[in-house]
């Protein structure tokens, strides 16, 4: 069975440590074939297997009674009521946005949308965290012009609404964009499918794109198993194909609603390897793979190339035993390529063959949660101490305050995201009420009173400052934007973007942001159900911001009364609510005027926190408020110039 | 009424007209796969928006050989009422039962906001219950909707009367400044000679419920019914 | 065999890609760019090995799809199979 | 001076409409086409007399904006400005 000879080169340019390796052994109770290695050198990265965050991650809540799914599975779900559910996740495709960024943008939305619709859900809406460095750069705006287009041309092809997001510019990530999906799908309790492969002696479907050489991560080297040609032929870009992902979304759909399957799941990062091994450990069981049958691209591909593929619009399926006939019609009206290639055993053992050679023979478990965990070293980072020496007695009171609102008005994190939002259709489907602009999207559910409410926000100018603090205050903005609107804060799916987890200073921000985003979740009942880390993302090898971004979802018992944030009519009266002080640190005022990232965020008050939100829910309620609006970056005077001019039929003035 | 929703491999607002004829206006209507032939028995068939085949190619250009495009041809020849909404209207050109072709919109960009239309002919039986000149504010979501036509075509459509929507100001002036992707004429909609096929490309089933923002799209289906 | 196919705009018809990839390269500092015309570029690999058959069916694809005779025209050339395109 | 551009994909880098648009073929009965690819066209006009200047610039302008080195190739021809394309 074995193939090339492993040496100590090979293991190391597959990212695997000499005890992570021996581990590999020991498992196997022999050497590994090269074909194993690829396979646990993926199962085992950072990417996959959550090595050096999972302690960290332990520690955020994910319990409540409204919790249906947390963390774990393709996505998470929350109940709203009526026997509905709330399926959400948010995905980042930050490194593949930088190579190319309109077709790693759009492939970001691609993979996100699958995560939902193989829960059995059909999404309904797509949100998406967008950071750039310098607008002023011609690269900069090359990456966001691209970046926005692939946004906007994929979820407009699926006919899934882009409802809301944000887009920040800060220098930090001149060469490292962030590109982060949210996606939100809406399923009856009782059409709930879990990714796992239950059911001995089932069928194991692979449908959608061929299999390519494109995105085969890991070792990138000469061997018999790679020749030079076929690296040469290996794309690092994939490209998305919104079309073939629309006849996977109806026919998964169909398969779902007919009840032919017993499981599904997206072929995500490492493909076929993540999805079969994941489905099989969940449901304790096994699978056996015969890689001739697999559908390919290229030809002379060798086992190590099918199971690290990444090719993109591509699900496993694992059909009831017996409906076969049903499933391959349900495949064929959608014009879906598919093939059966593999059955569930009860073995508990990941088997991948080609005609009657075995090239690899693994315990699924040991794959999916059989990483050794890190605890990093974690070390508070010298840049803060000097950061937090800042006395705003020294900032000058401004000559022009009217100049100084129309700079922040004007600054690009600030100004209005109209020419983006533009570029995504946010309307298919007629259920958006609430349209991108406002402070949150919201949504209402046909044949039903209830509306759902989405946002997604993130601070990462506050985590520098105090990654602690900084935490707490984007789950503070997210509850608000959905309070302000007249919902009711359910749960939360995190995006966590850091640098470099093994820089002890990183791994500080990364720590003390949990511990604030969990400390925060905590106080406001809104657990973590769903989420994705991504590390090692670094501009001119200097860590970006720590840049966490906050999705959450809440729920309106009644539509009609949600709240929009731009001013209605004269006359109506202007309140502030919440402690009025004043903090200038980590301010947008501070950065735009007078160049400045210095002292600590504002303090956060959790318990008066949850009484803003109790005190906001209950107005709505009484449809006492013609609007309420957020107030975040540039405070109170760019809130209300923002409530003014909102609503270009009907430009109002504010006196204050 | 007899309503018939084509659904093509890609479509997307198959599920909003199906919505809006059945909920709203309470009518009875059908999905209509690709691969079918129409039976008799409908009164209006709706092509819904959406980027079927993916717009690969060109907007619409693949859905046009569909099965079911010969049997909507042969129901247009024989009077039937054929709407066309945005994805819906480029099949329609591509299929020839319309005059004219579909570019890119002038700025290249995909367009989503709500657009002043001005109702100009209000005499086929989707705008009965216009009043001429009436402005409306409908969404449009495309990116291939600047309407060419040749100089004869162009012509012909005047003199018939065949230019049903024209984008415009909020106050109706009919200007470049009010053309949102480069369109000639303003074209937003045009019918065929006997007024029974309308292509469209802003999106009155997006506008045909108050809680949606207006109900000014409501009136191209519920003209079809007494 | 293998075929190469030009789909371009007839005279007269605005084109609005090139006419904006034309302005943004003289914003880019390319002088002396009087038109950009932009168009689609197929390669096309046939079974058939008879240049008069293969000529035929590309006359009826080019028509039929790969062009909208309402604005664009096409251009085709056939080249036997070992050229390497 | 006249010239023609021809921006393809790279090879091995999928391409969803070529396949789509061999698939469309093939349902409407245009059998043995046996692969698509699509790629863009460009017919550009330049000032320039000199044919060494003219393909320099044509270079940047393929480099810079026609094509997007990572997924794409480019090729051109220049042609004497009385050749009717």
């Amino acid at each position: 069975m074995t193939e090339t000879r492993i040496t100590p080169q090979i293991i190391a340019q597959h990212g695997l440590t000499e005890e992570e390796y021996q581990k590999i052994e020991k498992i196997l109770g022999r050497e590994p074939s090269f074909t194993e290695l690829g396979i646990f050198s993926v199962m085992w990265s950072e990417h996959c297997s959550y090595k050096t965050s999972k302690p960290i991650l332990d520690r955020f809540p994910t319990k409540a009674p409204w919790v249906l799914q947390g963390p774990g599975e393709n996505a998470g779900i929350v109940d709203i009521g009526e026997g509905l559910a709330v399926v959400m996740k948010v995905e980042s495709h930050n490194h593949p946005s930088a190579i190319e960024p309109y077709q790693g943008a759009a492939t970001g939305v691609g993979g996100i949308l699958r995560d939902i619709f193989t829960m059995g859900a059909r999404p309904i809406a797509l949100l998406n965290s967008l950071r750039f460095g310098d607008l002023r750069e011609a690269r900069t705006r090359y990456l966001f012009e691209h970046i926005v287009s692939g946004i906007a041309d994929y979820g407009n092809c699926m006919g899934v609404p882009t409802v809301g997001g944000e887009v920040y510019f800060e220098d930090c990530y001149r060469d490292n964009p962030l590109v982060n999906a949210m996606c939100v799908g809406i399923i009856k309790h009782e059409n709930i499918v879990k990714g796992s492969a239950s059911g001995v002696g089932n069928p194991v479907i692979y449908v959608g794109s061929t299999t390519g050489l494109d995105g085969i991560h890991g070792a990138t080297f000469a061997s018999e198993e790679l020749s030079e040609a076929s690296a040469a032929k290996r794309p690092n870009v994939q490209i998305g194909d919104p079309f073939t992902e629309k006849l996977l979304l109806e026919a998964s759909l169909e398969l779902i609603k007919k009840g032919l399957l017993t499981g599904i799941q997206d072929m995500g990062a490492a493909g076929l390897t993540s999805s079969s091994s994941e489905m099989a450990s969940r449901a304790g069981n096994g699978i056996t793979l015969n890689l001739e049958k697999v559908p390919r691209r290229e030809a002379g591909m060798t086992p190590y190339e099918i199971m690290l593929s990444e090719s993109q619009e591509r699900m496993l399926v694992v059909g009831k035993a017996g409906c076969e006939r049903e499933i391959e019609a349900i495949f064929r009206k959608w014009d879906l390529q598919f093939a059966v290639i593999g059955e569930v055993t009860d073995d508990g053992v990941l088997r991948i063959k080609e005609g009657d050679r075995i090239y690899a023979e693994i315990p699924a478990e040991a794959l999916t949660d059989g990483a050794p965990q890190y605890r990093q070293v974690s070390q508070v980072p010298a840049y803060l101490e000097e950061l937090h020496h800042f006395d705003p007695e020294q900032i000058p009171q401004p000559a022009d305050y009217n100049k100084v609102l129309i700079d922040l008005l004007t600054s690009p994190s600030i100004a209005s995201k109209e020419w983006v939002y533009e570029q995504y259709d946010h309307l298919v489907r007629t259920d958006t009420v609430v349209l991108p602009g406002s402070d949150a999207a919201v949504l209402r559910i046909k044949d039903s009173e209830l509306g759902i409410a989405l946002t997604i926000d993130g601070n990462a100018r506050y985590l520098y400052l105090d990654p602690g603090t900084g935490g707490k205050s984007i789950i503070c903005e997210a509850a608000r934007n959905l309070a302000v609107s007249g919902a009711r804060p359910l749960a939360v799916t995190d995006c966590l973007n850091f640098g470099n987890p093994l820089k002890p200073e990183v791994f500080y921000q990364f720590e003390r942001a949990v511990d604030g985003l969990s400390e925060a979740c905590e106080a406001l009942r809104t657990p973590v159900i769903s989420g994705n880390v991504s590390f090692y993302n670094e501009s001119a090898n200097e860590a970006i911001y720590p840049t966490p971004t906050i999705g959450m979802v809440g729920v309106l018992a009644d539509v009609s009364k949600a709240v929009t944030a731009w001013f209605r009519q004269a006359g109506d009266l202007v309140y502030l609510l919440g402690r009025p002080d004043c903090h200038l640190g980590g301010s947008e005022y501070l950065k735009t005027i007078h160049g400045k990232v210095a002292g600590a965020p504002p303090p956060v008050d959790l318990t008066s926190e949850l009484k803003l939100i109790e005190t906001l829910l209950l107005l709505a309620d009484k449809r006492i408020l013609n609007s309420a609006h957020d107030l975040s970056d540039g405070g109170l005077a760019v809130a209300l110039a923002e409530s003014c001019v909102m609503n270009k039929n009907n430009i109002l003035g504010a006196e204050i | 009424m007899k309503y018939g929703v084509v659904v093509f491999p890609g479509s997307n607002w198959d599920h909003d007209c199906y919505h809006v004829v059945k909920h709203v206006l309470r009518e009875s209507v059908e999905y209509l796969w690709h691969e079918k032939e129409i039976t008799n028995g409908f009164d209006c068939l709706v092509l819904p928006g959406g980027f079927s085949y993916g717009d690969y190619l060109r907007a619409g250009a693949l859905a046009m050989f569909s099965k079911i495009m010969r049997s909507v041809k042969d129901f247009a020849d024989r009077g039937g009422l054929v709407v066309g909404i945005c994805n819906g209207f480029q099949i329609l050109l591509e299929a020839g039962l319309l005059p004219g072709a579909m570019q890119r919109n002038k700025t290249l960009k995909f367009i989503s906001k709500f657009t002043p239309v001005k109702v100009v002919n209000n005499a086929i039986p989707f705008t009965r219950k216009y009043q001429a000149g009436e402005v409306l504010n409908i969404p449009i979501a495309h990116a291939e909707g600047n309407y060419f036509a040749s100089d004869e075509t162009l012509k012909r459509l005047r003199d018939n009367g065949q230019i049903v929507f024209q984008y415009c100001s909020p106050e109706g002036e009919i200007d470049g400044a009010s053309n949102p992707n480069g369109s000639i004429d303003n074209i937003a909609g045009i019918c065929n000679e006997k007024g029974n096929v309308l292509g469209m490309m802003p999106h009155p089933e997006r506008c045909a419920e108050l809680i949606l923002g207006n109900d000014h799209g409501l009136r191209v289906f519920s003209s079809l019914s007494s | 065999m293998k075929a190469k196919v030009y789909v371009t705009l007839k005279e007269g018809v605005l084109d609005p890609q090139g006419k904006t990839i034309r302005h943004a390269l003289n914003n880019i500092g390319f002088q002396g760019v009087n038109e950009v015309r932009m168009g689609k570029y197929f390669e096309i690999r046939l079974d058939d090995q008879d240049q008069e058959a293969a000529s035929e069916k590309l006359k009826r694809i080019c028509h039929e799809m790969l062009s909208n005779p309402v604005i664009e025209n096409y251009r085709f050339e056939i080249l036997p199979e070992k050229v390497d395109l």
